[in-house]
């Protein structure tokens, strides 16, 4: 985005205003930095109230089988840490953009280790923040006194599992917003919304932060769901990289994948919109 | 990078220096669903292992002893000691039940598992010697046993996978990337992720989020605890050096461990040279799995450790001849030991491990793993340049080489090695 | 034929009854040639063995310890013994260096060669295991080595083959009659008879002319001494019953020679009871290896002993899935503690063994050999047919099943057992 | 040969009468019973003097491949011992027969264990004695009684490594001859004649039995030589069985194959013959 779309310092809380905010992810380089580039922005136009983008890292630990598709699509097309600097700097969208990648690669990145350099690096080019997977609040210090330094935000995702004292120090480092995980497993899109997602929600009722939900949301319907029990936001990765494989697989031309992604954005979208205005539904009618 | 600009980098954690902080390695870098499981080991750790709670300890080491077959003997190579001049005792884990050192581990594991109460184990596997042993103890204890293992590893190791589902395993072969130990691992954490609550995840070597570099040490520390006293007993005192090979370096932290404070013996972890100890940084593959002797501060799999990745940070496939060193990373305190100068990091390419293979069969009546043989070759390359590694050493043998038959053959006659038996006569088969 | 006809038969010896003769069995039936070597081993075996002549019986128990593996321990098998409602306890032998009891004898004998001074080793193996065990003896003592084995033996058993190969040792496939282990024995003597100056014949078992049967037994008595008392320490006192698989019978007597005074303890000795009891005179074939079962008293491989033959004297070929247990004869001692009522001969078919191995391996975690199979296929079905075989039974864990895997996989296939592991799998490989 | 050509008790030593005796040995029943009679019956033209008949057993541990596949050959035709006593009457010569077996078959023969039923069968079809490889000196004692019982004789081997007491034991034992075993090793034809051959006849020397030399004798200058070392007959085995094997692999016809055993006999005799009327030659000339 660069000089065209430079957001606003509390870019990130405007987005989840309506409190009903959609938030696509997809991998940045999958499959190529060109086709990439189109997709993202399709995902702007349906509607992306914030957008994160994966820079692939060689071992994706926390994603399911449809990312870790994507990830290796991305690096093999040539993805890297530089690389995805100048994606970010040459997208033409202006909502709110957060970098989602594992820590080795934030650590190495720069002429010496440590955080400082990617972070630097990243707010240069206009990100507002990060999510790294394996990065819990215990090891993200360095992490979060870069972000502060150069004025990014750190988001944390927390567990069907997390409980307690735990819940209480992530809510002391957190910015930007929360990434609440719906139900234990890697990253995929499933056909059912887990029953975990409203347990989690309430325990996050006193967080003054955004609280978007993801791992699992496929369609309109579930986020919709989702959207009705109460979170802020929605997270959808799986479901819209599954277009994407599905473009390259039947090598369809760039546009129509463009097109059904922003489709998708928009069923999503209209869903996390739906939501918000309904009561909840029963999960066991 | 200098000590002092990774100083300045001011890379710290807010848990205290004993909590899984070996110096600048180690920590829990693994997703967040992974946390609470980690505070529950990470107490289990405390109280069964360091602690001996309801006799965790005592019952772990009746075990080890009566099914695993320990103490494992310390016997001399009289041919060996011969050939280099020098006195060179072995350590048996190869006589351990399975053939490894790798069931210390995992029966301490599974059995921790009992007493935390989970209904089921999960682990991954490369070799296939991790599998074996644990599928072997999750049988002994009656415990519901997952096995992951990369799709190539499962094609070229097939009398393991038998292994592990005669022991009443599943294996699940993973169809990710290559297809190895890398993919494994990432794959058994997924796993663990979606199951964590009831299931534990046995991690093969002293790898990964603490507390399980310090707890597979501890489990692996009766190599050096029978061992030092084994030389005091039979040798008159310490030896001069231990020689060990590293993989993710359990058999290594297991054989080093109790002499650690031993200031006058010298500790040498042999690691897998592969086929040169140069990188193609542009296919993201380095031919050798040398991780403390090229490798460089990352994390991977959970830890903050020495590891083979390119300037991006990206991993970097490594390779060696022998399955079981084949790892791009290794244990964070092996890590910590070699940059105190306490431990002294070598290397052993593929070659010269097939030749002390041969060696150390027709030799001594032992055939070694291939990962072993390492070990045994820096013995042999260390003598032929006199070395000063000492009067009195003890090699570890961490594994027995049934399982590398097949792979040496091949290795062994791609290369046109001399000093190996001719099995032409035998390749044919032929009638009667 | 009755007692009493044996005895009107008037079958008796010159030598004294001590000396080589075990009852109406034992002797040395071979040529003229190897008479003057057995006269030597005898007094060798009297003065290195019986009477620790030069400190022998020192250096093996100390070699046997270091370089073997010993002691092996005796583990309770906790679902064996739910699972049958008694205390079954382990004697594990699979835990010998090479993965069989095969070790205890054959480093016995190869080390009182070296004290005979003599100059190289010959032995027979069948299934490969006494051949592998053969060669790391004398790969370990420094002592050329020639295995012969048959034909078929060679092609069906390559690794083992491979082994003995990267040993050091020769193997000699041996292209007569069926080419397995009877026709290698024959072949062995026949080439000791060539070189019996030079040369010592490791045999594999009790069998074979006088000393070979007492020798080989006391070599491998070394495993009821240790379960002996290992069962008083942890047992607080004697097991009801030994149980153990019989193929020459060197683990069983092994297993029960230190328990025959003890009249208290029941002997079970278990044979192959292959696909039936019955034979095929015609063809010269017994579809199983019950020898003491169903066999009779005749001359074979140097000794008066039980073996099956047809009406004429002929020897008949055995058959059963194990290939350690396919031999048409047993030990005289063995056939003689039989004819005594001290050891009770049992058998068990290949499919039962088949189950036991599954049953255990995934019960207990051990894999054990097919030979030992059959011995936990008879506490099977002893215990199914409540049988009276007492509180507290003790098996001897002759070997480990690695070696088996193949065969395994293919015979239960063929039978279809829904006990076993599925395996198709892995069968067809795949990519990734 | 039953009534047809009854020998006389002395028959044996009879055979060695002229110092140069010439010893055939063949498989019974190799590779059928009726060439076999044919094969036996050339010989005798050939010359024999005595003939030792092999009786196949399934486990022939003194013997080198050649006889080891001729005694398949046998067993595979149907060879058995009752076969073999019904072979020696139907027999059609005049020399002495001796059967040669393992002890195994003559310990089994008969309702009752033990030599005597084979011995008295023996003795009953005019057999004159026994050789049987695999049963020394100190394991004879039941089937010298039985020999003795029914006026049979019963041939030790004496073997290069017998020595000292030994040799006493088996000279107070043994009748008919002594079969002197030329060098160490399994039966077989080979082109060298043991240097051990005169070393042993020396130790014979003060026995009264006729010393019969065998083991690798092939041709009539091997004859020949034995025979000149002091020899009171040669024993020759596999180079006959050769004979056999190879019209049974190329097909001969059986009288071809009757030829060529009668032409090899005569070249054995007359060899043996030569021996016997010069010095011994210098071995190592
Ligand atoms: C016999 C043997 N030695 C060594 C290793 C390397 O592992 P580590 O370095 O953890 O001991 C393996 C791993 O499979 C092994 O099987
Ligand atoms: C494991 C094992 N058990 C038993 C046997 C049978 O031999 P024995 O009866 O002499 O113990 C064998 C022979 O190869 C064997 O390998």
């Amino acid at each position: 985005m660069g000089d065209t779309s430079e957001a606003e310092p509390d870019a990130i809380a405007t987005a989840f205003e309506d409190e009903s905010a959609f938030v696509p992810y997809l991998a940045v380089g999958d499959p190529t930095y060109e086709e990439s580039l189109e997709y993202v922005e399709a995902l702007a136009h349906g509607g992306a109230d914030l957008i994160e983008l994966g820079l692939p890292f060689s071992e994706p630990m926390a994603e399911g089988p449809t990312i870790q598709q994507a990830v290796t699509r991305a690096l093999e097309s040539g993805m890297t840490p530089e690389r995805f600097f100048e994606f970010v700097e040459d997208l033409e969208v202006d909502v709110p953009l957060v970098c989602m990648t594992y820590y080795n690669l934030i650590y190495q990145y720069g002429p010496s280790e440590g955080p400082q350099s990617f972070v630097e690096r990243a707010a240069d080019v206009g990100l507002e923040g990060f999510v790294v997977p394996d990065l819990p609040a215990e090891e993200a210090g360095p992490l979060r006194e870069a972000c502060d330094e150069f004025g990014l935000d750190l988001v944390f995702i927390v567990a069907p599992t997390t409980r307690g004292d735990r819940l209480e120090e992530m809510m002391d480092r957190v910015s930007g917003y929360v990434y609440v995980q719906a139900r234990l497993g890697a990253t995929g899109a499933r056909d059912d919304v887990s029953d975990q997602t409203e347990g989690s929600l309430d325990r996050l009722a006193g967080w003054e932060i955004p609280k978007a939900v993801g791992f699992g949301i496929k369609n309109g319907e579930h986020a919709e769901r989702i959207s009705a029990a109460g979170a802020d936001g929605i997270i959808v990765g799986s479901a819209l990289v599954d277009i994407v494989a599905e473009g390259h697989e039947e090598d369809r031309p760039v546009e129509e994948t463009a097109e059904r992604l922003e489709a998708k954005a928009r069923e999503l979208k209209d869903g996390a919109l739906d939501g918000t205005e309904r009561l909840p539904e029963p999960e066991h009618p | 990078m200098s000590e002092s600009e990774r100083e300045r980098n001011g890379e710290q954690t807010d848990r205290a220096a004993s909590d899984g902080e070996f110096g600048r390695y180690g920590g829990q870098y693994v997703p967040e669903a992974l946390m609470p499981a980690l505070e529950e080991l990470e107490d289990a750790y405390e109280r069964y292992v360091l602690e001996n709670e309801d006799g965790f300890m005592d019952e772990f080491e009746r075990r080890i002893r009566n099914f695993g077959g320990r103490p494992t003997p310390l016997g001399r190579a009289d041919r060996l000691s011969e050939r280099y001049g020098r006195e060179v005792y072995l350590k048996r884990e190869d006589l351990v039940h399975g053939g490894a050192h790798k069931l210390n581990n995992a029966l301490g594991q599974v059995l921790l598992a009992k007493y935390m109460g989970k209904e089921r184990i999960i682990a991954e596997t490369g070799a296939g010697q991790h599998g074996t042993a644990t599928a072997m103890a999750a049988a002994h204890l009656d415990m519901p046993c997952e096995i992951y293992m990369g799709r190539t590893d499962v094609n070229r190791q097939r009398p393991n996978v038998f292994r592990m589902r005669i022991n009443g395993a599943e294996v699940n072969p993973v169809d990710i990337g290559r297809g190895t130990l890398k993919e494994a691992i990432s794959e058994t954490m997924r796993e663990w992720s979606r199951t964590v609550e009831r299931t534990h995840y046995v991690i093969g070597s002293v790898v990964g989020p603490h507390p399980f570099p310090a707890m597979v040490r501890d489990f692996q520390a009766v190599i050096s605890e029978e061992a030092r006293e084994q030389a005091k007993s039979q040798l008159g005192g310490l030896p001069d050096a231990v020689i060990s090979c590293a993989g993710g370096g359990s058999n290594t932290m297991g054989a080093f461990h109790h002499f650690v404070p031993d200031e006058d013996v010298d500790l040498y972890a042999v690691e897998a040279g592969g086929s040169s100890l140069e990188v193609d940084e542009e296919a993201g593959v380095a031919p050798n799995s040398a991780t403390l002797s090229t490798g460089d501060e990352g994390v991977l799999h959970g830890a903050r450790t020495t590891l083979l990745q390119d300037s991006h940070g990206q991993i970097m496939e490594s390779h060696s001849v022998s399955a079981g060193l084949d790892y791009s990373g290794v244990g964070p305190e092996l890590a910590h030991l070699v940059d105190e100068g306490r431990v002294t990091p070598v290397n052993v390419d593929d070659t010269a491990a097939l030749e002390a293979f041969h060696r150390v069969s027709t030799d001594e009546g032992i055939i070694p793993a291939l990962e072993t043989s390492h070990a045994f070759g820096y013995l042999h390359e260390a003598s032929e340049a006199s070395e000063d590694i000492g009067e009195t050493v003890i090699v570890n043998v961490s594994g027995r080489g049934d399982k590398d038959l097949e792979t040496v053959i091949e290795e062994t006659e791609k290369r046109g090695l001399e000093s190996a038996p001719d099995m032409s006569v035998f390749e044919t088969g032929g009638g009667i």
